[in-house]
């Protein structure tokens, strides 16, 4: 299964794409913060990339592995979940466990050959927005730089 | 001794008849009659010794007469004792001689003996010595105490009290017992360890270990503090039951566990002081005269250790302080965060010792002056008034030696040295003191983390309790019924701590008073049928809302304990629990959505 | 304690550190003890242990004379140790052989008998041993 | 060796024993007492087992002291019954070679009286041995103090067998009939301590035995101990059986190394013999003895503390208004008894209190040791009847004062107890009358002074004493003592004051009534009674500067008689300070060929002991050099 994204990552043919990949990311937010976070650097008019929709749950702790699965299933490129930093979760310890699934699930997914890049896990506090934007932007051109998933294309049994 | 039925025994002194108990000796029946005889190794709470036999009296049993020491002498049926005939007088004179001519200068002894009109001995004086060999200390230390420090060296004329090898004794607990039953005043406490009794060991706690924990304090009865109390460390002592006569004292209470019911909880579990030890560059706890606001706080009070009045180790006045602000607060080493009353409460300390002191150079070295408040403006406009020096830079070191080349060093070996950059003057300084008071900030109580987890809250990334909403719910906590007040939200002065307090008790007044509670909407539930009975899910719960039924072999969950993480709902391998509002079809119609 | 005593002729303090910690008996009662009985000493004691008869037999056969004149002579005193470290004098309350008095035991071996000068002659003779042929010569 | 399991076998085997004894016909006897063996008894072992070697016919024994320390070391001879003195190894191949092989006596070496008097060659005969009565010394030149055996073939142990088959309460009547008193000193009646310790209240009780002796000038304990350990295990052991003892333990004076080891050794072979342990003689009596050394401390001898010294605390008395009987060692119930009470005890089991009490007197039945030492000519250990006299005992046994000089004083009862007069000799010897005199028994020393002793100084030596024992507790013992002894020394150095003697008076008076223990108690006593007796000493020393004894150094001056001095110069080479110088020829008077200088003498005596012809004196009041001629010339 090597060369999954071998064309797309050329930088020959980067410069010959003349409409440039925008990538798809969900994003899991924690309603306390990083939710929070996102709705605050909206209305702060601060600018970060439109490529990640938010889903919002109560805590990162209720995002289940296979939501994380069915998101790349469905054509995501990137899947960002964001919860609240560690010790000060809303709900006592949920993003402890969060931190011990992801971890987890993106071992299996490396497995499958998923670059590392398309999940990520990231602490945000409701203040953070800058550290918010900040991330969306990374995340969004590290996703970029990987290409499309084609999931279907690469994943699928030959 | 201990026998159930007491016999009592009829016997006279001085003619007084009288009854005693078996097993009491002539002294403690002489001491009930108010009989007055003479002792220098007795006290009651150690075991008779009968080694200075001043307490000697006659006795006559059987028409026998004989001379016994009191203290240690169990009375008799038919006992005739005289306590002051002539053979007794005669008797205590003769010994008194004997210590006058090695104890001269021992006051206890010259006044015992003048009351016998001994004056002067005729035996060869010797240089005089102020230990007189009772024993008490010793015994005191072994007896009540435990410690078992002291000793008796050697035997006959040689005799002395001392510690093994004349050292430090390892099991000194430094109680200083045995200078307080020293009857001649011969141990002090700095003689046995070369401590700083008020400064390096000035303990925050009570002065003595039985005390009534604060003024005012409801039920106003004295309690023991078991850290002090030497029972409590030891297993000796005990005085206190003995002197106690309605027996009221119980070592053998233990804490104990209340467990009530109720509606709601408000939190105020306060704060603890920033342990300067922390900062080795202020000298705390290496240099004598370095202390911190709250033994300042201590010492300046009326009935602390030195009644009150402000002294350095030596037990001099200081003529000049320095007080540094932020001491653990505002800096990224230690706590990021201000603690909001250093400022205030330096200023205050600046105004004390200007009234203790009226001619002490006070410096206050601050990052800036935060006196937000009422009247806390006008405060720190009077202290700038009264003289006080305001350096604007934050110290940074406490030293013994100048360290830097401007500096010239005052000719006193007991000068601080404190570091500093007044950014006003934009120069580095060193000012000499006599005294540093360090102003430390405030921290979370040292059991907030175990609390924040008993109660199932959420603490914020300084330890501090986190509120519901900083700014609309800021008595509230993610849990219903649970409010917080004060410190233990975040370091505030008095009047924020009352405002908080008052609204926490209003918010748990309205609780009460609504009768019934509102549920979070989103809990999570369980499907009973598809639920395996893997009891995943219990573990995961942050809130203990999870249950086991036993009969039907499934989970339950408590709507009005469930705050709606869906932690659980994430956990369940079989997809029995869903969360309402946040059901996996729903979430992942959502993705579908997103991603069409 | 008598048994490190003997092996060693006196007792260390740490010694006395090991018996406090095995017998889990407190340290000062150890060094009262240690202070207060004859046998035990707290200070290393000399090569050549010589124990004077001070009991009333021999006292009044005149064993002071011959404490007075080994202080005299030689600097011995009851209980010091020589600042040589060859000689510890001891006083003993007597030692059950009255009859041969006054008795002065070195290094455990009883001399019966004794005057000031045999008393005399044993010390120089055990101090020539020591310092060997050139001490002697010089 | 099997256990002996029966009193039947005990008899059995005290048969075996003694056949095996009978076996030798020809017993050697060596005192091997620690006075004979500072004297060579060691060497004298050595030449006889050397001379022995391979000998069937001859039992060899080292044995306890026999008593006669004086002229030790001693050989016994039997079944010749002779007794050789002042042997010397050189001897032995002729004893052996006569004695044992020919039966002949050799005159050289036996015991004679006096300068060419009389000879005596039985034990019998010899008056030291032939005014006394042993029974807790009979064994002591019999046996050899490590064997049991020899034990058993005297019939030991029979009073265990015997005891064992009567009641512990037909044991405790015994005793209490025999009025048998505590040998140690106070003299207290064994039979009521028993009784008494037996019905205290407690949950194990101890048996006791009081080795410690600390008294100067006693060794009666450490020769029972040397010579017949036995007997006191076996009292010790009925004891236990009488009085329902737990365990056993025995206190000994650490200097005593030799009983130690004999006791230590005796202890091993009872528990093998089965006379220690469990189920003793199938008794049910479970019963062991242990062994305390005791640290060098005189006050441990006071029964509180002693207990406190073997719980291995220091041995500080207490209070003891409650009797130690009652609460003793761990405050249990424990009879403490001295090692000669103990020893005692077999022989009243075995003969019965009625023998006992025939001897002695009413008051205080049955004999006791007493170690006779001082300025007297046959110093030794001696066990006599009780109410002997005085005089009995110090001319008749110990054969009068050394060098036929004059009686003085004799001290009795150690350090506590006090001197007595010539005018004393003719008093009987018993507990109570020796108290009423101002002494005591104590545990049986006896001092004998002659009339070159000091009494002041006897006291102050003795006053000395207890200042370095005590034990410092309590204050009029610690300072009352201390000034006494202060006052003591003054007057010993010429510095006494007339009021001295009153105000040592009521100092001991004031000790003895407040001090805590019976060693504060009885402290005083030598002063006091030294001072009854002998005031006159006393007012010579504080008026007069003299000293009568001529012993207090600063009293007294050595000189040089010129009708005895030869010239020989001894004196002058043995003089550690160059003060006895030859008189230049022109300056002799009478003759007088040395002299010593009184400023430089120290008074060391040194030549007094290697003078030849007894030239140099002492003189008291001392008189300087000056003086002395004036002195010498008035004089002739």
């Amino acid at each position: 299964m090597a060369d999954i994204t071998t064309a797309e990552k050329s930088p020959a043919k980067l410069t010959k794409e003349v409409v440039r990949f925008e990538p798809r990311i969900i994003g899991f937010l924690c309603w306390w913060c990083s939710y929070a976070a996102s709705d605050m650097a909206g209305t702060s008019r601060l600018k970060y990339p439109p490529n990640v929709s938010i889903i919002r749950v109560m805590c990162s702790s209720r995002v289940d592995p296979a939501f994380v699965m069915r998101a790349f299933a469905e054509g995501a490129d990137g899947v960002l979940i964001a919860g609240c930093h560690l010790g000060e979760c809303h709900y006592v310890s949920g993003n402890y466990k969060t931190a011990a699934r992801i971890s987890l699930l993106k071992k299996t997914l490396a497995q499958f050959g998923f670059e590392d890049d398309r999940i990520r896990l990231e602490w945000i506090s409701a203040g953070e927005i800058r550290k918010f934007s900040k991330v969306i932007t990374d995340m969004t051109e590290k996703v970029r730089n990987l290409g499309p998933l084609n999931w279907r294309e690469n994943f699928e049994p030959k | 001794m201990e026998e159930t039925s007491v016999k009592m025994l009829k016997l006279t002194i001085d003619g007084i008849e009288t009854e005693a108990r078996e097993g009491e000796t002539i002294l403690q029946v002489a001491e009930r009659l108010m009989i007055d005889i003479p002792t220098l190794c007795h006290w009651k709470f150690v075991k008779p010794y009968g080694a200075c036999r001043i307490c000697t009296v006659e006795i006559e049993v059987h028409g026998k007469t004989r001379m016994v020491p009191s203290c240690s002498y169990k009375v008799r049926d038919g006992m005739v004792v005289k306590t002051r005939s002539e053979e007794v007088i005669k008797h205590r004179k003769m010994l008194l001689e004997l210590m006058l001519a090695r104890h001269s200068q021992v006051e206890v002894v010259r006044k015992l003996a003048h009351e016998y009109g001994v004056d002067t001995t005729r035996f060869e004086e010797m240089p005089s010595e102020q230990c007189i060999n009772c024993g008490l200390c010793v015994r005191v230390c072994d007896e009540v105490v435990g410690a078992n420090a002291l000793t008796f060296v050697k035997r006959g004329t040689e005799r002395y009290v001392s510690t093994p090898f004349e050292g430090e004794a390892e099991s000194c607990i430094a109680c200083g017992a045995c200078a307080y039953v020293c009857p001649t005043g011969h141990i002090t406490v700095q003689d046995i360890r070369d401590r700083k009794y008020v400064f390096s060991e000035l303990a925050l706690g009570p002065t003595t270990p039985i005390h009534i924990p604060f003024a005012a304090a409801i039920p106003g009865i004295p309690v023991i503090d078991s850290h002090t109390c030497i029972h409590m460390q030891t297993g000796g002592c005990g005085i206190c039951s003995k002197v106690c006569e309605p027996d009221a004292i119980d070592y053998e209470m233990q804490d104990t566990f209340e467990e009530m019911e109720v509606g709601s909880i408000i939190l105020a579990t306060g704060y603890k002081t920033f342990d300067p030890k922390r900062a080795e560059q202020y000298g705390y706890g290496r240099l004598d005269n370095v202390i911190t606001s709250l033994e300042f706080e201590h010492m300046s009070h009326a009935s602390g250790p030195t009644g009150g009045a402000f002294v350095k180790a030596d037990g001099s006045e200081p003529k000049s302080v320095a007080i540094l602000h932020c001491i653990g607060s505002r800096d990224k080493n230690y706590n990021e965060y201000c603690s909001r009353v250093c400022c205030m409460y330096s200023l205050k300390i600046a105004h004390l010792i200007r009234e203790k002191v009226p001619d002490a150079d006070i410096y206050e070295l601050y990052i800036d002056m935060r006196c937000p408040g009422s009247g806390y403006e006008e405060f720190y406009n009077r202290l700038l008034e009264e003289g006080v020096h305001f350096i604007r830079g934050k110290g940074v070191e406490v030293s013994q030696m100048p360290t830097l080349a401007t500096t010239t060093p005052v000719a006193s070996n007991s000068k601080l040295y404190v570091k500093c950059e007044d950014t006003l003057l934009g120069m580095p300084r060193e000012l000499p003191v006599d005294m540093v008071i360090l102003s430390v900030g405030l921290e979370p109580a040292a059991d907030a983390e175990e609390v924040a987890r008993v109660f199932k809250i959420s603490s914020k990334a300084d330890g501090f309790f986190m509120e519901k909403h900083p700014k609309l719910a800021p008595i509230d906590t993610l849990s219903d019924g649970i409010f917080i007040a004060g410190c233990a939200q975040g370091p505030k002065d008095i009047p924020d701590s009352v405002a908080q307090g008052a609204a926490a008790a209003a918010a748990a007044m309205s609780l009460i008073d609504a009768g019934e509670v509102a549920l979070e909407p989103i809990t999570s539930v369980v499907d009973e049928e598809v639920c395996t009975g893997c009891k995943t899910c219990l573990v995961v719960c942050p809130y203990g809302a999870i249950s086991f039924d036993e009969e039907k072999h499934v989970s339950v969950i408590n709507d009005a304990l469930c705050k709606a993480c869906g932690c659980c709902v994430a956990a369940c391998p079989s997809g029995a629990i869903t969360q309402r509002g946040f059901d996996d079809t729903q979430i992942e119609a959502e993705l579908a959505a997103l991603l069409m | 304690m008598l048994a490190v005593q003997e092996k060693y002729n006196w007792l260390p303090s740490e010694a006395l550190d090991y018996v406090s910690r095995r017998l889990n008996v407190r340290k000062p009662r150890i060094y009262h003890i240690a202070t207060f009985y004859k046998v035990f000493s707290l200070a290393p004691r000399g090569k050549h242990i010589l124990q004077l008869c001070m009991g009333t037999a021999c006292h009044v056969r005149g064993a002071k004379l011959i404490a007075d004149a080994m202080a005299r002579q030689h600097g011995l005193q009851f209980g010091k140790t020589t600042d040589d470290g060859l000689f510890t004098l001891e006083r003993v309350n007597c030692l059950g052989a009255c009859a041969i008095g006054p008795i002065l035991v070195v290094d455990g071996e009883y001399k019966g008998n004794m005057t000031t000068n045999r008393a005399n002659a044993i010390i120089k003779r055990l101090k020539r041993e020591e310092t060997g042929g050139e001490g002697g010569n010089a | 060796m099997p256990k002996i399991e029966t009193a039947e076998q005990v008899k059995r085997f005290q048969e075996h024993c003694k056949s095996a004894l009978d076996r030798f016909p020809i017993v050697v006897s060596l005192c091997n007492g620690t006075a004979c063996c500072a004297m060579g008894a060691k060497e004298l072992a050595a030449a006889f087992e050397k001379e022995l070697a391979g000998d069937e016919s001859v039992k060899f024994i080292k044995s306890g002291c026999h008593g006669f320390c004086e002229v030790g070391p001693l050989v016994v001879v039997r079944p010749l019954d002779v007794v050789y003195q002042r042997v010397k190894p050189d001897d032995v191949p002729e004893i052996v070679d006569r004695s044992l092989r020919h039966n002949e006596v050799i005159d050289r070496l036996l015991y004679r009286f006096g300068d060419g008097g009389k000879v005596f060659a039985k034990e019998g005969e010899i008056p030291f041995y032939s005014n006394q009565s042993k029974v807790v010394l009979a064994l002591n030149s019999l046996i050899d103090p490590y064997s049991i055996d020899d034990y058993l073939a005297y019939g030991g142990y029979s009073a265990l067998a015997r005891a064992l088959e009567m009641t512990p309460d037909a044991v405790l009547k015994e005793i209490t009939d025999a009025n048998l008193r505590g040998r140690g000193g106070g003299g207290f009646d064994a039979g009521r301590k028993w009784n008494s310790c037996r019905t205290a209240a407690g949950e194990r009780r101890h048996i006791v035995c009081n080795a410690d002796e600390g008294d100067p000038g006693a060794f009666m304990d450490e020769s029972i101990l040397e010579g017949n350990p036995h007997s006191v295990i076996e009292g010790m052991v009925i004891g236990a059986w009488a009085i329902g003892g737990d365990d056993g333990f025995i206190y000994i004076r650490n200097e005593y190394p030799r009983a130690l080891k004999a006791f230590g050794n005796a202890l091993k072979q009872a528990r093998e013999y089965g006379f220690l342990g469990e189920n003793i003689l199938s008794s049910g009596l479970d019963f062991d003895i242990k062994v305390s050394r005791g640290g060098g401390a005189f006050v441990c001898g006071e029964s509180s503390a002693l207990f406190r010294s073997l719980e291995g605390e220091v041995g500080e008395p207490r209070a003891k208004y409650v009797h130690s009987v009652e609460r003793g060692y761990r405050d249990e119930p424990t009879n403490l008894n001295n090692v000669e009470t103990w020893a005692n005890v077999p022989h009243i089991i075995n003969r019965g209190a009625e023998w006992f009490r025939s001897t002695g007197t009413k008051d205080s039945p049955g004999t006791k040791v007493f170690s006779l030492v001082g300025k007297v000519e046959n110093t030794g250990l001696i066990e006599v009847p009780m109410g002997i006299t005085l005089r009995e005992i110090i001319f008749d046994i110990g054969g009068g004062i050394k060098g036929g000089k004059n009686f003085k004083a004799v001290q009795t009862g150690g350090p506590s107890g006090g001197c007595l007069p010539a005018s004393s000799l003719d008093l009987p010897v018993d507990f109570d009358v020796l108290t009423r005199a101002g002494s005591m028994m104590g545990s049986g020393g006896m001092i004998v002074m002659d009339e070159e002793t000091c009494v002041v100084d006897v006291a102050k030596y003795f006053t000395d004493f207890l200042i370095e024992e005590s034990c410092g507790k309590c204050l009029p013992c610690r300072e009352g003592l201390m000034h006494m002894s202060g006052i003591l020394h003054r007057i010993t150095e010429g510095k006494g004051k007339p009021e001295d003697l009153r105000r040592l008076v009521k100092l001991g008076d004031a000790v003895a009534a407040a001090s805590l223990c019976g060693l504060g108690v009885s402290a005083p006593n030598p002063v006091l009674s030294s001072i009854r007796y002998f005031e006159d000493e006393y007012l010579a020393h504080i008026n007069e500067h003299r000293c009568p004894g001529s012993v207090c150094s600063a009293l007294i001056s050595y000189h040089i008689d010129p009708a005895m001095c030869t010239g020989c110069g001894t004196c002058e080479k043995v003089c550690p300070v160059d003060a006895i110088k030859p008189v230049p020829d022109e300056e002799r008077k009478d003759g007088l060929l040395r002299e010593i200088d009184a400023d430089v003498c120290e008074k060391c005596s040194a030549c007094k002991e290697v003078c030849p012809e007894e030239a140099i004196v002492v003189e008291s009041p001392a008189v300087t050099t000056e003086h002395y001629r004036e002195n010498v010339t008035e004089m002739r």
